[in-house]
Formats: C-alpha cells, sequence, structure tokens
C-alpha cells in the first residue's frame, strides 16, 4: 500500500474551541504524529474557505488522508467527506475528531481539555491510516411492484402505484378481489354502502392498464432483494378459461350441484361452478373441484354443456408464472374469529347466534334475506343483543383489541333500530369510540334508546327460567355498573367476533421474510416512524395484516405502502450501505453464527461447490456488525469498523 | 425572490415531515413551512411515546436532520403563510419570513450568543415551567442549528441597550435590522399539516386547573419527565418540588364533553398511561391511578401495554370521570371527588399530584388558515374531508391535502401513514390524476 | 535470537528438501499453497521477509506429523515456533479466533498484580489439601465457558479429574493464582508474556511444594516439560491423568459400574505424537466394562489433528480437517467420541455448530473427554 | 476443605488494593466509553451543546451500534491500562438496527464472566442504556464512574503500577 500522508486541521471554530482548547498547540502535537504531513489551525474549517484549504492541500502535499478535529460527525463528517470528494480523495479516508462537543464544551480545564484534544487527534489519526477507499455501490431498482391481497387495502395500493403510472402485479388469492370489504354491508361512522365505495375501485383494477390481475393465484417463491425480487405465482386451475368465459353464468345456473357460499358466510349456498358474487372482477366463473361431481365421479359435464363461450376446460392445470419486481406490498388481511370454541356463547349451537359477518349479510340488500332481519324461522325478532370483544381483549383466546367492534356493532345497532326497530342490547366493556366521528355516531345510537350494558358475557342459554325467557336466548352478564348478575332474553344474538392473522400468516412471514409478533400479525420497522415497512427492504405491509384496523386507517396505510414503493422506484437505484459486512471465504467455517444473529437476513451460508461458506447481500446489510462479534474466526469484518481501526482508538485512548 | 417547488406542505410537524421526505425521496420539490424557528412540532416536545416507551427524540431527531438535509426540501421555518391563490397545479402562495434578527448564511449556530445573553423569559416550549434567553433555539437538536432573537424581550429591541450577542458572535451573525421577508412561492399541490393544540383546562373549573398548583396538564408533566425538560427529568411537582409518588391522571378533560369538545381525543387513554408508567420508571414504587370512562386502548400492543401497567407499574384504573378536585391547605394535595361506577360509591382520594389529560383542539389559528386556503373545516374546526373512506387526505378544494392531527386527533404511526399517504396522493396529482 | 540461530537449533540446514512434510501435512492436504518445505526453504534462502509476512506462517498445527516423518530430523514445529517469536516481534501475527480474547485473557493474567478469581466452580463436592505431594493443574478450563458460545465442557473435566483423584483417595493441591500455561501464546510468538507466566508458574509451584504435577490438558504437559525448561527451572514429576490413571488403577481403588457405550478414542497431537501416550488412554477406555473401542482408520501416531491449534488462523481447511476427521469418527458406529484433551473437545464442538438454514454434512455426534467417561462410569464406593 | 486457598487469594486482595489506595493520592482514572452512533454520542453530543461539564478523564469511541462491540474492544482498553470501561448504547426499543442492544447484551454477560475470574473488580466494567436527549444523564454516568473509579484506585494494567 502507497505510503499514508495525513493532513490534520484543528478547527477554532470561533472561540467554542480555541476558548477552552490551545488549538494552535494542538496543531503543533499532531504535525509530530507519524505519517501526518501537514498539520493546520483555522478559523472556521467547515467555512468555504477553510474547505477550500483542504481540497488545496489534499493536491498540493498529495495527501492520502484527511483528519479534522472540530465538532461532532453527527454534526459536519458528511460535509468533509463532500470536500475529500471534491479534491478527488476517496471520501472514506477521512476521519474527524469531536474536540468541540466531547471537549471543549463539557470541560472547563484549559490544560486538561488540551490534552484531550491532542488524544483525540492522535486516535483519529492513528484510526485514518487504517481506513481503507470504500467504493459507493449502486443497484438499479426494478420499477415494477407486486401486491400481494386483493382487499381494500391491496386495491388501494395497486391503485396509487397504477395512477403513477407503474407496472403492478395484483395478487388475490381468492377467485375474485374485494376481500373483506365487499362482504360488508355499510361502513361505520358515515353508513355509506361498502359495495358502492369498492365497486368502482374493482372496476378499475379490472381495467387498469398498469396494473396486471392475477385472481386464483398465490405466490410460491421470493428471491432476490430489495430492487430485484424474482418471484414465482401459482395461477390456480380454475378449469374456465379466463379468456373465453363472458361471465354470463348460465353455468352456475344449470350446475346441480350446491354448497355453501363462502361469500354469504353460510347463510345460502352457491354451485359447484360459481362466480363468487355478483361483481366479481374478473368477472369469471370457477369450478369447485372439491365439490364438483364431474371430478368425483367423471360425470356431470352440465356446465360444458351449456357454455356458449365453450370456456369450459376440465383439462386446465395449475401454471407457474415468473415475474420480476422491484418492491413488494404485502396486503394479506385477517381472519375472523371462529367463536365456535367459545362454547358458553352456544354458536353453531343455537341457531340465532350469528356472527357480524353473518349479519352483514343479512342486512345487506344483495344478501341471502335481500336486507331482511329474520330469525331462522322466519320471524322478524324483537330483540337482540350484541356481544363485544368475542375473542378479543380475552387471555384464552386474543389479549389484543381488535379495534373495530366497538364500531360495527354500534352500526348493528343503528341498522336494526333503522330496520326493525327492535330491542337492542349492547354488551360491552369499553365503548372504543377513538375516531373522527366515533364519539359522534356513539351518541346517535344513545339517543335511538339502545341499551348498554357494560359487562363481559358470560353465557348464552336457552334454558327459560321465567315466563319471558320462553322460547328465547337468554343473556347471563354481570351489569359492573350495577353491580350484579343480570339475564337478558333476547331473540337473537350478534357476536362481534375478533379480526385474527391470517392462519397460513407464518407460510407468508416465511415467503417474503417478515417477522410475526406472538399474535401472529405481521412486525413492522418501527412502530412510530417506519410503520410500513418490514426489516426486510423493499417489502412493505398494509392493512390488517399488520394488526386490527377499520377501512379509512387500511386505505390510508396502503397509501403510505404505495408511496414508499414509489419513492424507492423513482429514485430508480439504490445507494447500498458502504460500510457494511465483508466475508474473508479462507476464514469463513460456514457455521451459519452470522446468519442466526442478523437481523436483515444479509448474511446467508450457501454451498459454494461444496464449501459452506457465508455471503453478504449487500443491498441489505446494513453494517450494525452484529454478525462480527459472533464470528468465531474472523472471517468477517466491517467495513470502516475493521477491528483494526476501533483497536488502534482504544490503543491511543486507554493509555494515560 | 420566488422558489418553484411542487408541492407546499404547511406545518414542520413529524406529519409534515414525513410528507416532506417522502416526496422529496420521489424527486419532488417541497417547501416546508414552519411558524415556529425549528421543525419538530409537538412530538418534540413529548419524552416517551406509547406503547413502546421509546424515546421521542431519539427516534425524531434523524428524521430532522434528513429533512434538514435533503436536497429537494427548502425548509422554511420561522414563517407563515399569508395568501393562496390560483388552483391546483399552480398555486401561487405567498410566505412571511420572520426576522430572526441572525445572518443564516453566517450563523455556524455554536451558541455563544444564547450562553452570553443577559435576558430570561419564560421558555414556551417547556410551556414556561422553565426559562429561555432571549435570543435562543428552541431546543437542543433544532432544525434548522439557527438561534433567533425574540424581539419582545430583548433588551436590545426594548430599551435599545445590550447588543451583548453581537459582542460575542465571531460569525458577525447577529442582525437587529433583519427584516421580515416575503417569499413567493409556486405550488402545484399543498398538503396541510398544522397539527393541532392543547385544550386549556381552566375553564373546567371543578378540576382547580390553575387554581391548585399541583394540579397540571399532561404536556406539562410530559416537560418536567423529560431528560431535557427544565427539572432535568425529576418529577417535582409545582407547589414545593417534592417528587411525587401517588399521582392521578383525570381522563377525557376537554374531550367527550358536551361543555368544550363532543369527540374524543383518540390518545389520552394511552398517553396517560404511558406517563403512569414513565413515573414509576423514574422513581420505582411511584403509584398512579388513573380516572376513565372507557379505556380505548385500541391501537397494535396497546392492549398489552394497559395490562403491563396494571401487572408491573402500579397502576389503577377507576371507571369514573371525578366531580371536584379540592386542596388540602396543610399538604397542598389535591382531593379528588369521584364515584366509583363500577362499585357506586362516592369516595376521595388524595394524591401528591393530578395530572389532567387534555384534549388535543385544532390549531388555535385554524379559522385564519382554512380562509387563507378556503377548505371547509368540520363542525369542530378541524380541517373536513369529503370522502373519508376513498381518499382519507383530501380536504374540500382539490389539490390541497391534510395529514396528521389537523383532520382529527391521532397518535403517532397514524399521523406518519397518513403523511406518507397525503405524500401519495400529491404524487398522484402531481402526476396528473386526481 | 536471529533467523540463523533458529535454523542451527532447529537442525533446518539438514533439510533435503525432500517434501515429504509437505506430503503428510494436514492443512497442505487442503491448502496446496501451504508448504512447510517452501517456508523451510524460504529460510534457507535467508528470504526473511517473505517468511514473516507469510499469513500461513500461523497456519501450522504443530501437530507433529512432520517431525515424526521428517527423514532429516529437522524440528519443523519449534522452527514454527521459533519464526513466530520472530515475526510478532516484528508486528505480524495471524488471524486470531474469537477476536484474540483469549490471546489478550492470556496477556491480561500474566500480569502480577490481578488476584484472579478461578477456582468459584470448586464446590465442597471436591477434596482438595493445603499442603500435598500431587498438584493437579486446572488450567483455562474457568475461562473457556465465558468466551465460547457453546458448552465447551472443559470445566466439567477438571471437576471430574478430582472426582476421579479423590476416588483414589488422592487429595490434591489446586492453585487459586495458577495462571495460563502460556502454550497458546508461545506457538503465537508472544514469548514476553510466555516468559512472565511460565515464571509465575514455577514460583508458586515451588513455593508449593508439589513433588508430582497431573495434568487433565495435554498442552500444559507438553509445555511445562518441553517448554519451560528453557526459561525457567522446575522439577516436578509431570503426569498427563491418564498415564496416572493407568498407573494406579491397578491398585483396586477404582471400581467401575457398568457402562453400555461404543465409543472411538482420538489421540490428541500433543498427548499422542508430542508426549508418546498412546496406550495408557486405551487401557483405561477398555478397562470400564461394557464400553466398547472402536478404532478410526487413523490412530495413534497417524491420528488427524483436531484441526486448530493456539487459537490462531482458524480457516475453512481447518474445519475441512475437523469435518473429515468427524465423519471418520462417525464411520466407525460409535456413539461417542472419546478425547483426552480439552481442546479437541472444543474444536470438534464448534465444527458441529451449523446454524445455517443450508448445512453442510452432518458432523454430529457426542463428544466426551476420557476423564469424564471415566468419572461418569465410577460406581459408588468410587466417589465414596 | 478448599477454603484455603481462596481465603488466600481474597485477603491477599484486599491487602493489594489498601496497598494501592495508600500509594494513590487523588489519582485521575481514565475510562474508556463505546457509544453507539444513533443514541448515546448523540447524548454526548448533546451533553457538549448544552454545556453540561463532566470530568475530563473520559474518552468516547463511536461505534455504529452496541451490537458492534466486540469483547476485545473492552479487554485491549484494560489491557492498555483504561482504569474502567462503559458500554453504552440505545435503549431496547429505540435501536437504528432493530435488536442490537439485546445482541450487545449476550456479549456483556460473556465479557463480565471474563473480567470477573479475572480477579477485576465488576465495577470497572458497566453497561449503560443512554438516550439521545439523555445529555444530562450521561453526564451524570461519567461523574458517578469517576468517583467509583477513584475509591477503587488504579486498574492493576495500568503501566504506572509497580507489582
Amino acid at each position: 500500500m502507497a505510503e499514508v500522508r495525513i493532513g490534520v486541521y484543528v478547527c477554532h471554530c470561533g472561540t467554542n474551541i480555541a476558548g477552552t482548547v490551545d488549538v494552535e498547540e494542538v496543531a503543533r502535537y499532531a504535525k509530530k504524529l507519524p505519517s501526518v504531513v501537514i498539520s493546520r489551525d483555522y478559523m472556521y474549517m467547515c467555512s468555504e474557505p477553510g474547505q477550500a484549504l483542504i481540497k488545496n492541500d489534499i493536491k498540493e502535499f498529495s495527501l492520502n488522508r484527511v483528519v479534522v478535529a472540530s465538532c461532532s460527525p453527527r454534526m459536519h463528517e458528511l460535509t468533509f467527506r463532500a470536500a475529500c470528494q471534491d479534491a478527488g480523495l476517496n471520501p472514506y479516508l477521512y476521519e474527524q475528531a469531536n474536540i468541540r462537543e466531547q471537549c471543549s464544551w463539557v470541560h472547563s480545564d484549559r490544560k486538561q481539555a488540551t490534552e484531550k484534544a491532542k488524544d483525540l487527534v492522535r486516535a483519529a489519526v492513528r484510526r485514518v491510516s487504517h481506513h481503507e477507499p470504500l467504493e459507493v455501490k449502486e443497484l438499479p431498482v426494478n420499477p415494477n411492484v407486486l401486491v400481494v391481497g386483493g382487499g381494500i387495502a391491496g386495491i388501494q395500493a395497486a391503485l396509487d402505484i397504477a395512477n403513477g403510472e407503474k407496472k403492478v402485479y395484483l395478487v388475490e388469492k381468492e377467485p375474485s378481489i374485494g376481500g373483506h370489504m365487499i362482504q360488508l354491508d355499510r361502513t361505520f361512522p358515515t353508513l355509506d354502502c361498502s359495495e358502492c365505495i369498492l365497486t368502482p375501485k374493482m372496476t378499475e383494477v379490472g381495467q387498469h392498464p398498469f396494473i396486471e390481475l392475477l385472481a386464483y393465484s398465490e405466490v410460491e417463491e421470493v428471491s432476490g432483494s430489495v430492487g430485484n425480487f424474482k418471484v414465482k405465482v401459482r395461477k390456480k386451475a380454475r378449469y374456465v378459461d379466463e379468456s373465453k368465459c363472458i361471465g354470463c353464468g348460465v353455468c352456475e345456473q344449470k350446475c346441480p350441484w350446491k354448497v355453501n357460499s363462502e361469500f354469504n358466510a353460510g347463510l345460502a349456498k352457491r354451485k359447484a361452478i360459481y362466480i363468487p358474487f355478483a361483481q366479481a372482477i374478473p368477472n369469471v366463473a370457477t369450478i369447485d373441484k372439491e365439490h364438483c361431481v364431474y371430478f368425483k365421479t367423471g360425470k356431470c359435464r352440465a356446465c360444458e354443456k351449456f357454455c356458449q363461450a365453450n370456456a369450459i376446460d376440465f383439462k386446465q392445470i395449475d401454471q407457474i408464472i415468473e415475474i420480476e419486481v422491484g418492491s413488494i406490498i404485502v396486503a394479506t388481511g385477517y381472519d375472523n374469529f371462529d367463536p365456535s370454541i367459545i362454547s358458553q356463547y352456544g354458536y353453531g349451537k343455537y341457531d340465532n347466534v350469528l356472527t357480524g359477518l353473518q349479519f352483514e349479510r343479512m342486512t345487506c340488500a344483495g344478501g341471502p334475506t335481500s336486507g331482511e332481519v329474520v330469525l331462522k324461522d322466519g320471524r322478524m325478532p324483537d330483540s337482540i343483543a350484541i356481544v363485544h370483544c368475542v375473542g378479543s381483549r380475552d387471555e384464552n383466546y386474543h389479549e389484543y383489541c381488535s379495534r373495530v367492534c366497538c364500531m360495527y356493532g354500534l352500526k348493528y345497532a343503528y341498522l336494526i333500530k333503522e330496520l326493525i326497530n327492535a330491542e337492542v342490547y349492547e354488551m360491552y366493556i369499553d365503548m372504543r369510540c377513538y375516531g373522527e366521528g366515533f364519539e359522534e355516531f356513539y351518541r346517535r345510537v344513545c339517543e335511538l334508546g339502545v341499551n348498554f350494558i357494560r359487562g363481559k358475557v358470560a353465557k348464552i342459554t336457552d334454558q327459560a327460567i321465567t315466563e319471558d325467557e320462553q322460547g328465547k336466548l337468554t343473556i347471563l352478564v354481570e351489569d359492573t355498573l350495577l353491580g350484579e348478575m343480570i339475564r337478558v332474553p333476547v331473540d337473537m344474538v350478534i357476536l362481534c367476533t375478533a379480526l385474527e392473522a391470517r392462519s397460513d400468516a407464518e407460510k407468508i412471514a416465511a415467503l417474503f421474510t417478515l417477522n410475526q409478533r406472538a399474535d401472529g400479525f405481521f412486525l413492522e420497522r418501527h412502530v412510530k416512524l417506519d410503520p410500513v415497512a418490514t426489516p426486510t427492504d423493499g417489502v412493505f405491509i398494509a392493512g390488517c395484516c399488520e394488526g386490527p384496523k377499520d377501512i379509512p386507517d387500511s386505505v390510508a396505510q396502503a397509501s403510505a405502502a404505495a408511496a414508499k414503493a414509489l419513492s424507492l422506484i423513482s429514485k430508480g437505484k439504490i445507494t447500498a450501505e458502504s460500510a457494511i459486512a465483508h466475508v474473508n471465504e479462507t476464514l469463513c467455517h460456514g457455521c451459519g453464527r452470522c446468519e442466526e444473529t442478523c437481523t436483515f437476513h444479509a448474511a446467508k451460508v450457501i454451498n459454494k461447490n461444496g464449501v459452506m461458506v457465508s455471503t453478504i447481500n449487500e443491498s441489505v446489510c446494513k453494517g450494525c456488525g452484529a454478525c462480527a462479534v459472533v464470528c468465531p474466526t474472523g472471517a468477517i469484518s466491517i467495513k470502516h469498523f475493521t477491528q483494526e481501526e476501533i483497536k488502534s482508538m482504544v490503543d491511543v485512548l486507554a493509555e494515560s | 425572490m420566488a422558489v418553484n417547488n411542487s408541492v407546499l406542505i404547511i406545518g414542520g410537524g413529524i406529519a409534515g415531515i414525513q410528507s416532506a421526505i417522502d416526496l422529496a425521496n420521489m424527486g419532488f420539490q417541497v417547501c416546508l413551512v414552519e411558524k415556529s424557528p425549528s421543525i419538530g412540532g409537538r412530538m418534540a416536545q413529548l419524552d416517551k411515546t406509547f406503547p413502546t416507551n421509546d424515546c421521542a427524540m431519539c427516534i425524531l431527531a434523524p428524521k430532522m436532520i434528513e429533512a434538514g438535509r435533503h436536497a429537494n426540501i427548502k425548509l422554511l421555518t420561522y414563517s407563515e403563510v399569508l395568501a393562496v391563490d390560483g388552483e391546483v397545479g399552480n398555486f401561487k402562495v405567498s410566505i412571511k419570513k420572520k426576522a430572526r434578527s441572525v445572518d443564516e448564511k453566517k450563523c455556524t449556530g455554536c451558541g455563544v450568543c444564547v450562553e452570553k445573553c443577559p435576558w430570561k423569559v419564560n421558555n414556551e416550549f417547556d410551556l414556561n415551567l422553565g426559562q429561555r434567553k432571549a435570543i435562543y433555539f428552541a431546543f437542543p437538536q433544532t432544525v434548522p442549528k439557527l438561534p433567533v432573537i425574540d424581539r419582545e424581550h430583548c433588551a436590545y429591541f426594548l430599551k435599545g441597550k445590550c447588543r451583548a450577542c453581537e459582542k460575542f458572535c465571531e460569525a458577525g451573525a447577529i442582525k437587529y435590522d433583519q427584516e421580515d421577508e416575503i417569499i413567493e412561492v409556486e405550488a402545484k399541490a399543498i398538503i396541510v399539516a398544522a397539527g393541532f393544540d392543547l385544550y386549556d383546562p381552566t375553564p373546567l373549573r371543578e378540576y382547580g386547573y390553575g387554581r391548585i398548583q399541583n394540579v397540571i396538564t399532561a404536556m406539562e408533566y410530559e416537560r418536567l419527565s423529560s431528560a431535557s425538560g427544565p427539572t432535568a427529568g425529576e418529577l417535582k411537582r409545582p407547589s414545593d418540588g417534592k417528587i411525587a409518588s401517588d399521582i392521578a391522571f383525570i381522563q377525557c378533560v376537554g374531550s367527550r364533553d358536551v361543555r368544550s369538545n363532543r369527540y374524543c381525543s383518540s390518545v389520552c387513554c394511552m398517553y396517560g398511561t404511558k406517563e403512569a408508567i414513565l413515573a414509576y420508571e423514574h422513581q420505582p414504587g411511584t403509584k398512579s391511578t388513573i380516572f376513565y370512562i372507557d379505556l380505548r386502548a385500541v391501537g397494535k400492543r396497546f392492549q398489552e401495554y394497559i395490562q403491563r401497567a396494571k401487572d408491573e407499574y402500579n397502576v389503577t384504573y377507576i371507571r369514573s370521570r371525578p366531580g371536584n378536585i379540592e386542596l388540602n391547605h396543610h399538604t397542598q394535595n389535591p382531593i379528588i371527588w369521584y364515584e366509583d361506577t363500577t362499585t357506586g360509591e362516592t369516595k376521595s382520594l388524595e394524591v401528591e399530584l393530578v395530572i389532567l389529560c387534555q384534549a388535543l383542539i385544532p390549531p388555535r389559528d385554524i379559522q385564519e388558515m382554512a380562509s387563507i386556503l378556503s377548505i371547509e373545516l368540520d363542525e369542530y374546526g378541524f380541517v373536513k374531508t369529503p370522502d373519508g373512506l376513498s381518499h382519507p387526505v383530501d380536504t374540500t378544494r382539490v389539490g390541497i391535502l391534510a395529514c396528521g392531527c389537523v383532520h382529527s386527533p391521532k397518535d403517532i404511526p397514524d399521523s406518519v401513514v397518513q403523511a406518507s399517504a397525503a405524500a401519495a396522493r400529491a404524487a398522484e396529482i402531481l402526476s396528473g390524476g386526481t | 535470537m536471529t533467523l540463523e540461530d533458529i535454523i542451527k537449533e532447529t537442525k533446518t540446514y539438514y533439510c533435503l528438501e525432500c517434501g515429504k512434510c509437505s506430503s503428510i501435512c494436514p492443512i497442505s492436504r487442503h491448502n496446496p499453497s501451504y508448504s512447510p518445505r517452501l517456508m523451510l526453504e524460504k529460510a534457507l534462502n535467508g528470504f526473511e521477509g517473505d517468511l514473516i509476512n507469510d499469513q500461513e506462517l500461523f497456519s501450522c498445527l504443530s501437530c507433529y506429523n512432520c517431525l515424526l516423518r521428517c527423514p532429516a530430523d529437522v524440528d519443523y514445529p519449534l522452527f514454527m515456533q521459533k519464526v513466530r517469536a520472530l515475526a510478532s516481534a516484528q508486528g505480524k501475527y495471524g488471524v486470531p479466533a474469537h477476536s484474540g480474547t483469549l490471546q489478550s485473557l492470556m496477556r491480561l493474567m500474566s500480569n502480577p498484580a490481578i488476584e484472579q478469581r478461578r477456582l468459584e466452580w470448586l464446590s465442597d463436592e471436591y477434596r482438595i489439601s493445603e499442603k500435598a505431594d500431587i498438584l493437579f493443574f486446572v488450567g483455562c478450563a474457568p475461562y473457556f465457558e465465558s468466551v465460547l458460545d457453546f458448552k465447551t465442557g472443559a470445566l466439567d473435566i477438571a471437576k471430574d479429574s478430582l472426582k476421579i483423584l479423590n476416588a483414589l483417595g488422592i487429595e490434591p493441591m489446586v492453585l487459586a493464582d495458577e495462571k495460563c500455561c502460556g502454550h497458546d501464546l508461545l506457538w503465537t510468538g508472544d514469548v514476553k508474556t510466555f516468559r512472565k507466566l511460565a515464571e509465575h508458574n514455577a514460583r508458586i509451584i515451588k513455593e508449593s511444594g508439589a513433588k508430582k504435577i497431573i495434568f487433565s490438558c495435554p498442552e500444559g504437559y507438553r509445555t511445562f516439560k518441553f517448554d519451560y525448561p528453557h526459561y525457567v527451572d522446575l522439577d516436578c514429576e509431570l503426569q498427563h491423568i491418564t498415564e496416572f490413571l493407568a498407573e494406579n488403577m491397578g491398585k483396586g481403588k477404582l471400581n467401575f459400574k457398568e457402562a453400555k457405550k461404543k465409543v472411538t478414542y482420538q489421540d490428541p497431537c500433543r498427548l499422542g505424537r508430542h508426549l508418546g501416550v498412546y496406550e495408557q488412554p486405551r487401557k483405561l477406555i477398555e478397562a470400564i466394562p461394557g464400553i466398547e473401542l472402536t478404532e478410526m482408520e487413523h490412530i495413534r501416531d497417524e491420528s488427524i489433528c483436531c484441526g486448530t491449534s493456539a487459537w490462531t488462523n482458524c480457516d475453512a481447511y481447518s474445519k475441512q480437517i475437523r469435518t473429515e476427521r468427524l465423519l471418520e469418527a462417525k464411520a466407525t458406529g460409535a456413539e461417542m467420541l472419546i478425547t483426552a484433551c480439552p481442546k479437541c473437545q472444543i474444536h470438534f464442538k464448534c465444527a458441529m455448530v451449523s446454524k445455517g438454514e443450508e448445512r453442510g454434512p452432518d458432523v454430529e455426534m457426542d463428544v466426551m473427554d476420557i476423564v469424564n467417561l471415566v468419572a461418569s462410569a465410577l460406581g459408588d464406593n468410587g466417589s465414596e | 476443605m478448599n477454603g484455603f486457598n481462596l481465603s488466600r487469594s481474597i485477603c491477599t486482595r484486599q491487602l493489594l488494593q489498601t496497598k494501592r489506595r495508600r500509594k494513590i493520592t487523588e489519582f485521575e482514572p481514565r475510562i474508556i466509553v463505546f457509544a453507539c452512533n444513533w443514541c448515546t454520542y448523540a447524548a454526548a453530543d448533546i451533553a457538549g451543546t448544552s454545556r453540561i461539564q463532566y470530568p475530563h478523564n473520559v474518552r468516547i469511541i463511536r461505534v455504529m451500534c452496541s451490537g458492534m462491540i466486540d469483547p476485545i474492544y473492552v479487554l485491549r482498553a484494560f489491557e492498555r491500562g483504561a482504569d474502567g470501561v462503559i458500554v453504552a448504547g440505545c435503549n431496547y426499543t429505540d435501536c437504528h438496527y432493530i435488536d442490537g442492544p439485546v445482541k450487545c447484551d449476550v456479549m456483556f454477560e460473556k465479557l463480565g464472566k471474563c473480567i470477573h475470574t479475572l480477579g477485576l473488580e465488576d465495577e470497572r466494567l458497566r453497561r449503560e442504556l443512554i438516550s439521545t436527549s439523555e445529555g444530562t444523564i450521561f453526564a451524570k454516568v461519567i461523574k458517578d464512574m469517576v468517583n467509583q473509579l477513584k475509591k477503587l484506585g488504579p486498574s492493576p494494567f495500568r503501566k504506572k503500577v509497580k507489582s
């Protein structure tokens, strides 16, 4: 390596440093240090002339290292690095000694402050002579984006990006996009019809030139890293040719086989070949292989017979589509908690105990009862109880609060009053009306004469002990405000079930190297300031897969995720951190300690023709240095923070 | 001078900063206008943040610096929007850049002037619990690192004497004759992130704020518990500087109350709990009682946070809205009268310090801002959102967006998310969509 | 000491440059660019600079394979030891394993002013004497556990050694201010510190009045036996615990209970090739009823080294050596690999660490020191 | 039993310390602080900007993350005669790299054991979590440590100490 030629510059910073530290003395002292070629002191190093001084010296004395003793590097490191670069010196050959914030400003004794300043300068000089030039790596960013999940969050994210005229692949595992929102009747607190808001967006997605919709598909494999992901998507066989099917629905009419409709939460039937709902996007039929008799017995083929477009294709098979994207937005949503495991609520046992979702379908004009709120036997209920926190805020199931139940509970109360004006009981723990206009809605519902009972429901039973409990469901609940156990007989019970993490969340997490909380929802990069980013660069999360939230919040989060993806794209390149981990392969054992400790999944052990060695994904490594500490052989070193560099400082500073 | 920026952002709090950074990273020019001398906003005043208890400044400071350094962001601090003409695509905004009496180019932010200035005044950043100089930095981590002379209190401006700062400033940056400057800015879109103000509980006389020394507001508490605050993080109560070890928090002070504001302020339940936990961390054993109506712990990890407060931090929750606070004249302790609604008994509780969890209210100058921007406000004075579901960040005027608490009270994560959303929406508008 | 002196002392000038050393050197087998012969040749041609700046200088395992085979009787290991001293004197070192933590600890230990707390593991179940003829040398065991990130078992070796000695009715001395024997420093060229350690140990052992020192660590044994004499004078009988036990087992004090196990035995370089102790450990193992010893392909003086030494240049080749050796051990069908050196155990266990998703060949296998094996087989009246 | 050796080592240690104490009149300890760039180093800067005075005995070495601090750095500092070392960084929730402090703790625990076995007073090694705004706390920690070390006397590894 070429001879080390160091220039040292000691800043007066007016009297800020010179007031307590004898800067001239420090400069004189520095001059004597090994391989220091030139050493000066100056009033304001950060000023234009100050920087010019450095630049000239670099040329004139052909310096290859620079040390500035001034303020904190957190203040001006970038400034001086830039100065070095201007003079054609690699910015990483620069080191700053903090003799202001950490010396002149905190000590009053001139002699000692000066001694300390000398030490700090000596240490900096020692360190900088170990510095190596680092190249600033830039990797291109593929402008395409993958959005996983076709619910409101996914849709919003896709549209935001597509409207920015960037290509989006939207992957939805169900036959149609729409997610949970399309199943809802109206949205709180404004009571807009949720379909009416969502359908236009869905259509827009369906027709958008920049969106490629991959419905009835699932992501199978993800490789690569931020800017350049390679994704394998499995497009499941519908047994219907999407290009031919016109969505006329004849096949559906003619299909003789009935199955419970997921869309209607089991309140109605659908056929074995079906279009999940009227506004489905894409509007094509799908054969439910499990229930289709042809696939079971080889007979029937009714749909095929009646399809003019002859779109039916029993031989269709799953396709694997490979796409390349620069960033990924995961918006896989949530599952509804299944209340049947809370046996004392009798869901599944009593016909008239419904889940929130079922009630949504019931009040929905297009729903199975075409908007009628009716009991199983078709009667109209006189009294309805709405039970909150079913599966939420309960150690036995989910400790967390599902955030939306209070509000949709109130919404039901409102709708019931509006539609059939039955007696309504809300059984709650706290009324969590935290959002814009929520408290007001709460007041409106109060005005309607809804009964609020503060208490957790203990039991729902059909065992009558009094006259008026006959033929009704009786709810046992402690009214914590009266402090006594009460029995409330009602005709119908609606359970406000919790929102829980997708049953396959773990699989998804593994796929996109996301981290999960104990309750299964995905972990963000930073709760406060990076709520949609994840530890994996280039992968963002939006909507309920990050935690229960209402529609506006999901939409906002989706847009936020879109913003992140867009800014990644418009930068066009990622400047990879230069001061990152580096593996010396002759020393590496491939033991994988680094892989285990790396929070960002940057370190990976690979099989390099038979030998196991660790590799660092440079676009992902943040240079935190944890891997170097656990590396037993010294194979991993952190550029710009090598052991030599730091030890050289220790050696100087520890001696007194 | 005229600057052509694509997006103008009003308000340099966490929301404004986030939008600015996102847009700047998307390659747009951003002009960030902040009326106070430094960006940072309310979050800079907070000690720690729920539910993770991480220090607000630790996570805010890097963002402030990023915004301060970003090539695509022009900071206009200590500035106010005077007028907005034109419409989406070409707004013409005139901004008053108030005189700092300090030359931004020359000042090195060394702070000698502040040291040498002989005049002390109450520090509004610490809600007047502490003092600052007549020439001052709003707080240690300010961005930009520039002091400002408070002309109302500077002896030179009052009596024409002193000039201490000028004497000691080697950089020669002090400029007493500096004048307010009017800057014309062109913007294609505008994002309003003016944040919120805090409800002054004085009108709720039953709580005795202003009358009883040891009844303080939550924000005052934040400053007290902050390591960089006036008491260097010690919870000294106002009356006698005694460290309070028995504290009560009262929720919904000015929220959910027809006499003041009907709406719920969304964050009080949580920050109340946070402050109780911090009290315990500052002084283990500290007993806290929180009076609430409904515990609105609706966010991620919130419910668990409440549980931890109960289990580990000696926090008791009582469901009640106290009716009256009296003063024990010997101990200076406040005595809280309340009904425990879960038992029905009316009781009194004597504590050493009462903290009123005050409501978040729209910025006091929102009305004039609204008329300048000609956007509609809702009944409370928050910015109105015509289509909350599909366009949660739009206002009633095309091309003007809003995010953060100026919309409705919300916590930091929600503000940040909304800020990014606003950025995305602005980008959409700038690239021709609507 | 100059290169010349070294050449003389190690009889390097006899070198025939036949390359036999390289051909049986375990390192060369995996790392062709490393050749003992070339090292010697460099020295003989007086290319001192090349020699000292050669990273590979610190790769030698001092496994003694070359020494045993060398037709010219050149002491290559000693040559390495000395040249490394030369190199480190000029600030040239190898790549220390574990960031050099262990060397650092040894240097710190060498400071006369410190008073270690190295016997805190010593509970009352072990009986030791204040004064006795026999001294048990603990070695660095108390430090290993707190540096390495896996269970090294080093302390268990010390404990079980005492357990067995007690069972034989021997209550040895254990010194609270014993220090590292200095082996690793000597072999990485830090002679200065080595001397300090040697002098200290010699002094306190003299003071203690011990007549015989028993080691559970062959490195300590070797160092005391071959290296100390050059620096300090200490005349004590030295024995490895296996030798001692093999001797005294017959005295009927050790009763073993049946222990069904199929084991294989790793000859540590130092105990084996350096000190010629091959038979005693095997005798011990076979003495335990039910234990079946199945030998590996390479044993006794042909045994393969555990791959690294003196906490330096622990590189990929060293890993390969270990992997091969472990596969050889597994191939015997034994359930357990028995070693007689704490370092062997540590190095093998380390080689088994595999925390990545992608994994190399499965070398997972129980490893245990012979001392632990014996102790675990002691009958009740054994541990009285 | 084995009491002998231990008790001897203990009393000699005490003896030695008292000797040391007598020898030193008001010595100036040297403290090395390893500080993470994002919190503790920033806190030290804040201490500066707010002109909070603290003893000059401290030398701060900046690392990006407390999870980057290798035990060798600390041991090396002691080898070179540091009287005390502080391993400092973000709080668990503030970490720029998500969980550096946790990794640092793991390292620190092992390191502590080594230092202990070596016979160094445990007080010479400290783990501190200091956030950005806590300039006052930084200064306080330094003051404490200096006082503590003055009581303890110089580290046995100081070049000065004769034996």
